[in-house]
């Protein structure tokens, strides 16, 4: 990002940094209509565009924390709606499984949010933006993680055995 | 196997008969079993509308017992204390919440499930031995051409998710009872219909009219008795006939299925308390004796004529 | 080293407005890889992709990234320009700095950071695109309908009309389905088979229509466009090519008793048999499980027995020594139309169902179902279209109709309503009125539901005109007493219990889909719903396709449909066959995954979640030709590209073109705002 | 609990079980009691589901079920009308309604009485018991003669050895022989008194 770290809000307010996994077709259209309704919300959030829920990997997430992000947004179909029929229950049932164990991490699943909106759901799609900003905002910048990746020794053997864990959920 | 026996009340009273021809069938088909210890009653069709907790708790204190002298199977002769027991074992299954209170209220712990049989299946478990025991008679078989109507009631069949016995609206359990005794089930449409079950004394009007429509319908589907299985529905049926048909008609008795299986293997009618009915089986009985006599007799005079052949 | 061109789109003012386009291009050009970064008013004009064009073939650009509006916009817009420009279309994106960025926000120096933000990410991805290639797939421009009742007819006919040739499978003798035992259809009263037979034969001498009858689908192999279908041909112990359908073979067959299957069981046929005599094709077939001659076979008895048939057909077209016969067929598309059967009222029950044992388990012979009571009111039905009933032919003074027997019932049958019941107990209850004028016809209902064109009035004229009584209540028990059926019952609205005694009752039971539907849905890799009817694509969007791309559904095969539903559906089946056939080949975006098989451990999780059934189980063999290991392997013809089978991916063996693991990784890195 | 409580969960209970009812009147119709109640079980299942309990709670319907299981057994929608019925009348004896009809308020107490009292039924005890209960001393004088000729009447109880477990179950699940006093001063409907 062009202006650095996470303090850089205007006067000095901290400004989280949210990236959201939106599948193609409902969230990121529902996105799409957000803009041509011209529904102002909050510019923290970085859209990270996928075919489906379905493809998203656990680490996808846990790799936006590392990275620095403070908030993350995880948005497909309505269950049923799904454009490819299920991808979505798959998801779903993964991030049910991811949620515990993000807390078992220290990852506050309150810098995750996990939502369903349509191709139609403009209007919904700036409450969880404008939600999350504002849940986040309110935890802070998420340092846990940075610190833990930061460490210089032992930190290989932990991390590869979260990893594991991921894919356990996964599964 | 271990089977408990568990009486009831009934059965040591006003249905004194039933638990006399049970204990006689019992001995007769060679069952074992052992009386439950100080057995308390079920609560029969009074406790559970006051309280679905002491509905539940009073067949369980039972069940309790019967688990306790080492039983993994049970039989409860009368019909509503069938359906208590299994109500009870029921519940406790599916409603954690009830189990977790029972053993407070009880002060015994839980029982392991057991299998709760009422005397219709018990019977039917051992039809083999009951066809034996008739074609092992010397004497012509007396329930020969006895055509009679098997009447199940309310409390075998359901609910049936419960008792899990037979079919709810179209049982046939009792036939098979009631053929391996070398009598005729006839086919009629009351079968489960509902006798009027504890009103015979407090709401007495209600069961004869209910009861006539069994008799009834039993009657003009040629049948010459009623086989039951529930001294509630003996009660309505036998001590409320008069009630409930009309002058000039001969009144149909009412067995128990001990009785009718008691007599097909041999036992006599005094053994089974036959005569405490109401309605008398009596002239019944003479009729079907001497019909077996006639049979028997000419089915021996050809044997007879082709030996001096 | 990627040579990546950043275009940034001021959309007039739509993006400049809130967002400084030049600022966002020049922290662009500085970005690792970047060769070339401008702005512009309106990229999507000419004067703009010229632009673009230009700098692809001058800055020798490897990757394009469009900073502009929603790619659901003008991705297809920018992709050609590049393509134009001789670059791989799939190795331009677009960066969504409007709708995304400049429509949402007002803060014009925050807005510009997130669109730079935006682009970079964008650039970080395509420096990790590919070239890829659009995916050809043939079309086989020939269609199979599998059932051949009304649904399975219309959609023949319609695609045959387009100009395609049109397999037509069905499991009976004939064609015609349920629709050819009706008496009447609702709401006009018109005759069924008056209006169905010149289709059976429109169909059956239609040029593109090759008709199977006796026949059922034994496995489905290939994907969209490019179906291999095997197709089990029973034995009909009767050469078609031969049999001229005089019937004569029916005439000598000594078996007359065996119940017919088209009069519900209430009339009988010969073991030799067409279902009806105005069949198609009217091509005589052995029932083998009544034949004398095949039972004696059966029971290993060497002596020829019987063969009358043979002896009385004068063209020899008798075959006793036929067997079945497995035919492949290649198409392109696949309907499925293979209809409903009704909730048994007999004992015996499939698993979940319970039958009715206080309506008699069907023991009762005065106590039909609604498919009976059409063949008793059927011109060409066993009674001659007089109601008779099934006891005693007597005719019948009070019928009694009792709706949702088996519907809406879910502890017993099914928790649905079947639909078509109340229409057609009142047209039973005008039927019968019609044909008894003194006979009284009592309804027992639930709700009358009567949606449909003309639906509402033809109910209320079965009240209004003929005198049908609607009871409002569920019967409890129904019951042979002597020589009437008592039906016993409870009036809710007028609070009394009713008993009737009446000579005949019809149940109107569920519509449930045919035996065997779900074996044939998981031949197809299709789904179905948990009472076996198949699922649509969508319940609004895509109400005849099925999640399997090329596979179509029509009829009360899908859910409980009426003859108009069921023809209309039909049609739209037909519309998209066409549409698929109107193409030489499909085009397929190449956003399909790929397996690496050199690191698949073959654990086939992928297998489970597709929901198209796209991944197979792939042997790997050595150069014995043993089999060492199996991999899982996906179908680019059969895959949708949502990326499920990558996310449970154990061993990350599957990449997804376009959204490869590289790919939204580098994105995340993008978005990285700190060491 | 208090019993004011009780009654309250009683009641939202079978107000959410009965809220399943889509009032076909299948249970109405096999109601072998049908014919003699002022509301029939449907009826009684739509007041149920409305919470228009007062009318529910002082319905003879209550008292004239004979849980033979019909209802619940034919029920399409699985509401199991029977058990409703139970918790019904549970919560009028709770609330010492008194619109239960003496007859069978009277059976149900008198029976319960010598449960509680020898840990089986008396039925000797129980039939005077009844009778002084229900007023209804002349009616089915008759039978008791015969009852006793056949030996079906013991004249003395049979005493459980453990009969203070008995009634400590009694006291545990709240019941009291008492709580019918109140009920059971209902008329009888249509009845034989």
């Amino acid at each position: 990002m062009s202006d650095g770290g996470n303090g850089g809000g205007k006067g000095g307010e901290f400004e989280p940094r949210i990236t959201a996994f939106v599948c193609n077709w409902c969230t990121y259209t529902g996105a799409d209509l957000a803009g041509t309704s011209r529904l102002h919300m909050a510019s923290n959030v970085r859209i990270i565009r996928l075919p489906c829920t379905g493809r998203i990997d656990p680490l996808f997430i846990v790799k936006a924390f590392e990275r620095g992000a403070d908030g993350v947004i995880v948005s497909g179909c309505h269950p049923a709606d799904c454009h490819y029929t299920a991808g979505n229950y798959h998801a779903r049932r993964r991030f049910a499984l991811f949620r515990e164990l993000a807390s078992f991490i220290g990852i506050d699943p309150g810098r995750m949010t996990f939502s369903w909106v349509s191709a139609s759901e403009g209007a919904k799609w700036r409450d969880v933006v404008d939600d999350t900003v504002a849940r986040v905002r309110a935890l802070g910048p998420f340092e846990a993680y940075r610190r833990l990746v930061d460490q210089p020794a032992g930190t290989g053997e932990s991390y590869a055995s979260i990893e594991g864990l991921f894919e356990e959920a996964a599964r | 196997m271990t089977l408990a026996y568990y009486p009831g009340c009934s059965l040591q009273g006003t249905s004194r008969e039933f638990g006399e021809s049970f204990l006689a069938v019992v001995e007769a088909l060679h069952i074992e079993m052992t009386e439950i210890d100080d057995w308390n009653c079920c609560g029969a069709s009074s406790a559970h509308p006051v309280s679905r907790d002491l509905g539940v708790a009073l067949p369980a204190r039972n069940l309790a017992l019967a688990a306790e002298m080492g039983a993994d199977e049970l039989v409860a002769p009368c019909a509503a204390c069938y359906s208590r027991l299994a109500a009870a074992q029921y519940h406790l299954a599916a409603d954690t919440d009830l189990a977790a209170r029972m053993p407070g209220i009880l002060g015994r712990p839980l029982p392991p499930a057991l299998r709760i049989h009422n005397v219709v299946d018990l019977l039917a478990l051992h039809a083999p031995r009951i066809e034996e025991l008739v074609a092992a008679r010397v004497d012509p078989p007396l329930l020969k051409d006895l055509r009679v109507a098997a009447y199940y009631g309310c409390l075998l069949v359901r609910p049936n998710e419960v008792t899990g016995f037979d079919d709810a609206e179209q049982p046939t359990t009792m036939e098979a009872v009631i053929g391996a005794a070398g009598a005729s089930p006839v086919a009629w449409n009351m079968a489960v219909e509902c006798c009027g079950g504890a009103f015979s004394i407090s709401r007495t009007q209600s069961v004869v009219r209910l009861g006539r429509r069994i008799v009834a319908d039993a009657r003009a589907h040629g049948a010459q008795a009623i086989a039951v299985a529930c001294p509630l529905c003996h009660t309505n049926l036998d001590l409320r006939q008069a009630a409930m048909t009309g002058r000039g008609k001969e009144p149909l008795p009412v067995l128990y299925i001990t009785e009718l299986v008691g007599l097909a293997v041999g036992l006599s009618p005094a053994e089974l308390g036959i005569k405490r009915h109401f309605v008398d089986a009596a002239p019944l009985l003479a009729e079907l004796a001497g019909k077996a006599e006639a049979t028997a007799a000419s089915a021996a005079a050809p044997a007879a004529a082709k030996e001096r052949a | 080293m990627a040579r990546v061109g950043v275009f940034v789109c001021h959309c007039g003012e739509n993006i400049a407005r809130t967002v400084d386009c030049a600022a966002v291009a020049e922290a662009l050009a500085d970005h690792p890889g970047v060769a070339h970064a401008e702005d512009y008013k309106y990229m999507c004009s000419d004067p703009g992709q010229a632009l673009i064009k230009r700098a692809i073939i001058d800055k020798r650009l490897t990757g394009v990234v469009v900073a502009a509006c929603s790619p659901h916009m003008h991705e297809k817009t920018f992709r050609r320009a590049a393509s134009q420009a001789g670059l791989n279309p799939f190795l331009c994106e677009m960066a969504n700095i409007r709708e995304h960025c400049s429509w949402i926000h007002e803060d014009r120096e925050a807005a510009t950071a997130k669109a730079t933000d935006i682009a970079r990410t964008i650039a970080e991805k395509v420096k990790h695109n590919v070239p890829l290639e659009t995916i050809h797939i043939p079309v086989t421009k020939r269609a199979m309908v599998i059932g051949g009742g009304i649904a399975g007819i219309q959609a023949a006919l319609d695609i045959a009309d387009g100009g395609h040739e049109v397999v037509l499978v069905e499991k009976d003798a004939s064609i015609g389905g349920h629709m050819a035992q009706l008496s009447e259809t609702f709401p006009t009263l018109d005759c069924s088979q008056c209006i169905l037979t010149p289709r059976m034969v429109e169909a059956y001498q239609h040029p593109n229509i090759k008709l199977m009858t006796w026949s059922e689908v034994d496995s489905v192999d290939g994907y969209i466009g490019n179906f291999k279908v095997t197709v089990r041909k029973k034995a009909r112990s009767v050469d078609a090519d031969v049999c001229n359908g005089c019937g004569d073979c029916m005439a000598a067959c000594p078996n007359r008793r065996t119940p017919s299957e088209f009069d519900a069981g209430l009339g009988t046929r010969s073991a030799i048999y067409v279902p009806f005599p105005q069949a198609v094709p009217n091509t005589p077939v052995i029932d083998r499980a009544n034949c004398g001659r095949f039972k004696a076979i059966a029971k290993g008895i060497k002596k020829e027995v019987c063969g009358k048939c043979a002896t009385a057909c004068l063209k020899g077209a008798i075959d006793f020594t036929q067997q079945d016969e497995l035919v492949t067929e290649e198409v392109g598309a696949i309907v499925v139309a293979t209809g409903y059967q009704l909730y048994s009222i007999g004992r015996e029950q499939p698993e979940g169902l319970k039958g009715y044992g206080e309506y008699g388990y069907g023991e009762v012979p005065d106590v039909i179902d609604g498919l009976q009571f059409e063949r008793l009111a059927s011109a060409s039905g066993p009674t001659a279209g007089e109601i008779r009933r099934p006891s005693d032919g007597k005719a019948p003074q009070t019928i009694v109709f009792v709706h949702c027997v088996g519907s809406r019932d879910p502890e017993k049958g099914m928790s649905y309503c079947s639909k078509i019941c109340c229409m057609y107990n009142a047209k039973h209850a005008m039927l019968y009125r019609h044909k008894v004028h003194d006979g009284r016809a009592v309804l027992f209902y639930m709700d009358v539901r009567a949606a449909g064109k003309g639906y509402d009035e033809f109910t209320r004229r079965a009240v209004e005109q003929d005198g049908a009584e609607y009871l409002r209540g569920r019967v409890s028990r129904i019951y042979r007493d002597g020589d009437v059926v008592k039906v016993v019952g409870y009036d809710t609205l007028g609070h009394e219990p009713v008993e009737i005694d009446a000579d005949m009752v019809v149940l109107a039971t569920a519509m449930r889909p045919q035996p065997g539907i779900k074996e044939l849905a998981q031949t197809l890799s299709v789904s179905y719903d948990e009472h076996g009817f198949i699922n649509e694509a969508h319940p609004k969007l895509r109400p005849v396709e099925t999640n399997t791309a090329g596979v179509f559904v029509a009829g009360a095969c899908q859910a409980p449909r009426d003859i108009p539903d069921s023809v209309a559906m039909a049609s739209a089946t037909a519309a998209k066959v066409l549409a698929l056939f109107s193409n030489a080949e499909l085009e397929r975006e190449p956003a399909v995954a790929a397996v690496n098989e050199a690191t698949c451990i073959g654990c086939l999780t992928c297998e489970r979640v597709c929901p198209y059934g796209a991944v197979e189980a792939k042997e790997i063999r050595d150069r014995a030709g043993n089999v060492v290991r199996m991999v899982a392997s996906i179908n680019p013809g059969v895959c949708q590209g949502c990326g499920t089978c990558q996310a449970v991916c154990l061993s990350k063996s599957i990449e997804l073109a376009t959204f490869t693991d590289e790919q939204i990784h580098s994105e995340i890195e993008a978005l990285a705002f700190w060491p | 609990m208090s019993r004011s409580d009780a009654v309250a969960r009683l009641l939202a209970e079978t107000r959410s079980a009965a809220a399943r009812c889509y009032q076909c009147g299948k249970c109405s119709a096999g109601c072998p009691m049908a014919t003699e109640m002022t509301l029939p079980p449907h009826d009684l299942m739509r007041l149920t589901a409305r919470g228009r309990f007062r009318e529910v709670l002082s319905a003879d319907s209550l008292w004239l079920c004979l849980t033979c299981e019909t209802c619940s057994e034919r029920c399409p929608t699985g509401t199991d009308p029977a058990a409703i019925i139970d918790g019904l009348r549970e919560a009028a004896v709770l609330e010492g309604s008194r619109d239960a009809p003496r007859a069978i308020a009277a059976f149900h107490r008198s029976f319960l009485d010598q449960v509680r009292l020898t840990g089986r039924l008396y039925e000797a005890g129980f039939f005077v018991q009844y009778k002084l209960r229900s007023r209804a001393l002349l009616a089915d004088i008759g039978n008791a003669p015969g009852l006793v000729l056949r030996g079906k009447l013991h004249p003395l109880p049979h005493r459980l050895h453990a009969v203070g477990e008995v009634r400590a179950i009694f006291e545990r699940c709240g019941v009291s022989t008492a709580d019918l006093a109140g009920a059971g001063r209902g008329p009888e409907p249509g009845g034989d008194g």
